[in-house]
């Protein structure tokens, strides 16, 4: 089977979308979120006509349906990153997912002069907890560097860093450079170190399957909105041994058994980590995501993205004055390419983009520690996802070359 | 192959009586007395942490042996009355059978008797985990 | 004016809902999650029909169209409740926004030995957070007690517990009772002692408009779900003075300045606390529920639905064996009526109620010490709304009857 | 009732000139000139944190002065040439002015040129903001 691209496009509403100006849209910010499906849509609307309720003690139909579907969707959603529903906790996105993880567990088990591991291509969501835990109770954070000639991690120096760390926090995927990093090397040289191992896998997830228990990292941080689904809900899957060592974060209802004024005892497990109303309709909606993406095998689809992305590089190249950041040609890369101009400026070059219907984003990408090492402020950044075409990708690159032409 | 029976010959009468009613109210109030009809209940005083069937909404306590003459037997007792009422059914079809048997069972006999409104997979923890702990401690005392 | 409650049901698609077992639902689970008009759940199917894309650092025009949905939500909910854009702080619901309190401005400003006073009717979500810091460094816990004759606070208990306060954490509206707090008298007294006072509006906004700036209180949660928003969002709003004694909560990308490998610096104000892709859909379904709400005049909102439980109430009361848990009575009392019944378990009460198509919540409703000091493990609650109609009402009234005749 | 202005005289040229284009390309074009036509630039040697405009995603900086004449004068630069030449208009615009004509003007004359896309409100931030610190300072310079 190859991909229907046509059929897949037709799921999504957003791609018939015409700009003010008359334009057809191009959408190549993927990896800042992702289009949605119909079917995901439609299961959120569902959701509100038909069975809005609040979840859990259900003692009537409707909250019995929302609770049905709620607990459904964990359920679908955790098989579909290879793991029980019970090593997963919803979160509003990777970003909340990874401070449960600094709040949760870090604050618990790591105190002043424990080491923590980063990366120079982290992005923001995977620096500031670790900041602020330095600043708060002095954990010393070490930054692998990366090699600017081949865009990917230093791994010679991962090993040094790797010296009494208690904990590894690393980016699956780049969300600038596209660079897939060897994860699975990370997380075993790691973990014989005895350090717990962290990975953000915001972008990983929407660009290749993630089996949580064969992976067997520790943490894997997880935003709905860049794999089909909706805005507000993520999740951090984690390990049992490292949920048992895990303490509330953010306290209330649900996650309690029984509340005095004497004082409170817990639920367990992933329970503990889950108060409040629960983000229903949200949860709704990535199921359906979740859903949509499994008829796909993701090895196809990673394929797909990567031709684009290659071939999208290899012609911009070839354009006086452009430069690529990362090295979309490689196998693993995963549809990003960051690219400047030499004279036109990223913010110029991004609204003569939007003008002829392109949609890429330009900026920083919270990742200025990586911007540092590649020593540019900002970068445009074209995306890929599934939809995208070669077409597409042509237009894009005629399209660059004019501008060039015209502003260079 | 014989017929496959999904639950005790001797609870065939009790589902039959179920499956006669003319509504889920019906079935509701024959619950309601089911409840008062526990052929072995567990009397509040006997409920503790340890007989507690978790994952309930209501309150719910069960112990399980096996008694001189090798059969299982259930005590339970619940506050809720349709879940108390449930347990009767389920002590009148499992008591006096095997452990073995008990360890295997599967609750087909409360689908059939049309409590399915109080069955939906949420709402059902209440009965199901009830079962479930049934079969757990048959299961255990089979060993 | 009055209000004509079927053009407002006509707005809710649910509300024409008939059950699995052909019953029509009679929707009186309000104060558990309020519905949904249709012109909130198709705000947001426009959204990710036509211009889904992630905000800010807006280059293209669907995320300038995104950003410029999102922050104009963020001007009609501040105007809303009566205050400016930069006063509020999007988080998950009111739970978060309580969390954000205790995390961003309590662990900064109280330590051992300072005292923060709730009441015995405050939500598990205004509880367990106080009480982990109290666990964690030793701040003392006061519970204002309540008279359970007249279902009201002790105002003598509160004046004494005030001696000493730092933090005052009140429930506008008592989600069991129904029973609104003089919360005016509330603040001023706490503030006259120079306590910070945290409002917990979760059931509050749905029954009156909050004016935040005349209210004069340091803290106001509230949740979007319970007042016709969509699940997965609310908002802190914070008085200035309080925000500037805050430090960040969850920390990533937006909410920083800059990034380095040596440190950071944060955004000021509401940006401090924002952190990670926002909820966008959310937002913007919320801004709708909060249009679509402006239209009403709230007082005729809180007559209409006090008409209904008082109503209701008294002739609940005139059914033997039903007991009524709060004064819903009272002209400022809310819509919410706890009941129990001698004999009928709440929990097959509730079932029974469901097979006639009407939804009740049951259980403790996340107030356990509220349950305590009524001296019952749980009650049975309906909670009626704006589309809500004396007509169901009766219809409930006549079926608990039968109940009561057939069951008891 | 005369006619009201909404820009000085001597820029309906360079707004005509705008006008004139064919589409927001060649507008585009025509922006990245008049960045270079900037009357009264502020070279990067003379950014720094107390001239820069917040709010602009790109960086831009400003400073404002009273002349000899007591006329207004903006000097400006930007690392965007939309925004630099956005900032070359503004200062033909208002250099020479009074200062408390520039505190009370509109931006009207971005809007007549045609400018739009890359001044709607979340994109507008560049120029409106660069535009909103001029204003404020003419208003100082007033006093
Ligand atoms: C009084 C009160 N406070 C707080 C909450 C918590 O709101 P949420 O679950 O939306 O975070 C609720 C809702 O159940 C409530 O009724
Ligand atoms: C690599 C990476 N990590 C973390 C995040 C943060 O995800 P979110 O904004 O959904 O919390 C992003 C998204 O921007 C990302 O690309």
């Amino acid at each position: 089977m190859t991909l229907d691209i046509d059929m897949i496009r037709a799921d999504f509403p957003i791609l018939e979308r015409r700009l003010p100006n008359g334009k057809r849209l191009v959408y190549f910010d993927n990896a800042a979120t992702s289009q949605k499906p119909q079917c995901v849509i439609d299961a959120m609307s569902e959701y509100y006509e038909q069975y809005n309720s609040n979840a859990h003690r259900a003692n009537h139909t409707l909250a019995d349906e929302a609770t049905t579907a709620l607990e459904g969707a964990r359920d679908k959603i955790s098989s579909y990153f290879g793991t029980s529903p019970e090593q997963m906790i919803y979160t509003s996105g990777a970003t909340e997912a990874i401070n449960l993880v600094a709040y949760g567990w870090a604050r618990e088990n790591l105190s002043e002069g424990d080491v923590v591991v980063l990366t120079e291509m982290e992005h923001h969501a995977d620096i500031v907890p670790w900041q602020q835990m330095s600043v708060d109770i002095g954990i010393e954070v070490r930054y692998v560097p990366i090699d600017i000639e081949s865009y990917t991690l230093d791994m010679d120096a991962f090993e040094v860093a790797l010296n009494g760390a208690s904990l590894v926090c690393v980016v699956h995927t780049s969300n600038v450079l596209g660079v897939r990093n060897p994860i699975e090397e990370i997380i075993e040289k790691s973990q014989a170190v005895g350090a717990r191992v962290l990975i953000d896998c915001a972008q990983g997830a929407p660009h290749e399957r993630i089996n949580f228990d064969s992976l067997k990292a520790d943490f894997v941080a997880i935003s709905a909105h860049k794999m089909a689904g909706p805005t507000g809900i993520g999740c951090i899957l984690v390990k049992r041994d490292a949920m048992e060592e895990m303490v509330p974060f953010m306290t209330g209802g649900s996650m309690i058994k029984r509340v005095t004024t004497k004082g409170s005892t817990f639920q367990e497990g992933h329970a503990m980590f889950e108060t409040g109303t629960p983000r229903i309709a949200e949860a709704i909606g990535w199921g359906a995501a979740v859903g949509w993406l499994e008829q796909f095998d993701m090895e196809e689809v990673h394929e797909h993205i990567n031709d684009i992305a290659s071939w999208t590089a290899s012609q911009m190249r070839q354009i006086p004055g452009i430069q690529i950041y990362g090295d979309p040609g490689r196998d693993d890369s995963s549809g990003a390419v960051s690219f400047l101009h030499e004279t036109i400026q990223s913010q110029d070059l991004a609204l003569l983009l939007d003008e002829g219907g392109f949609a890429v984003r330009t900026g920083h990408h919270c990742a200025q520690p990586l911007m540092d090492a590649l020593g540019v402020p900002s970068t445009n950044r074209a995306s890929f996802w599934i939809y995208n075409t070669m077409d597409e990708a042509e237009s894009f690159v005629h399209y660059l070359q004019e501008i060039v032409d015209r502003f260079a | 192959m014989g017929e496959v029976r999904l639950w005790p010959e001797h609870l065939d009468e009790v589902v039959e009586e179920f499956q006669a009613c003319f509504d889920s109210m019906e079935r509701y109030e024959l619950l309601f007395e089911y409840a008062k009809r526990n052929p072995s209940p567990l009397p509040p005083e006997e409920w503790n942490d340890d007989n507690q069937v978790h994952g309930c909404q209501s309150r719910a306590h069960v112990t399980c042996f096996v008694d001189d003459q090798g059969g299982f037997q259930m005590r339970g007792g619940a506050d809720a009355q349709i879940v108390q009422g449930l347990m009767s059914v389920t002590a009148m079809a499992v008591n006096g059978m095997s452990p073995q048997e008990v360890a295997i069972m599967e609750p087909d006999y409360a689908e059939a008797m049309g409590v399915q409104s109080s069955l939906t997979p949420s709402r059902a923890n209440g009965f199901l985990n009830m079962f479930k702990r049934v079969r757990e401690d048959a299961s255990k005392l089979s060993g």
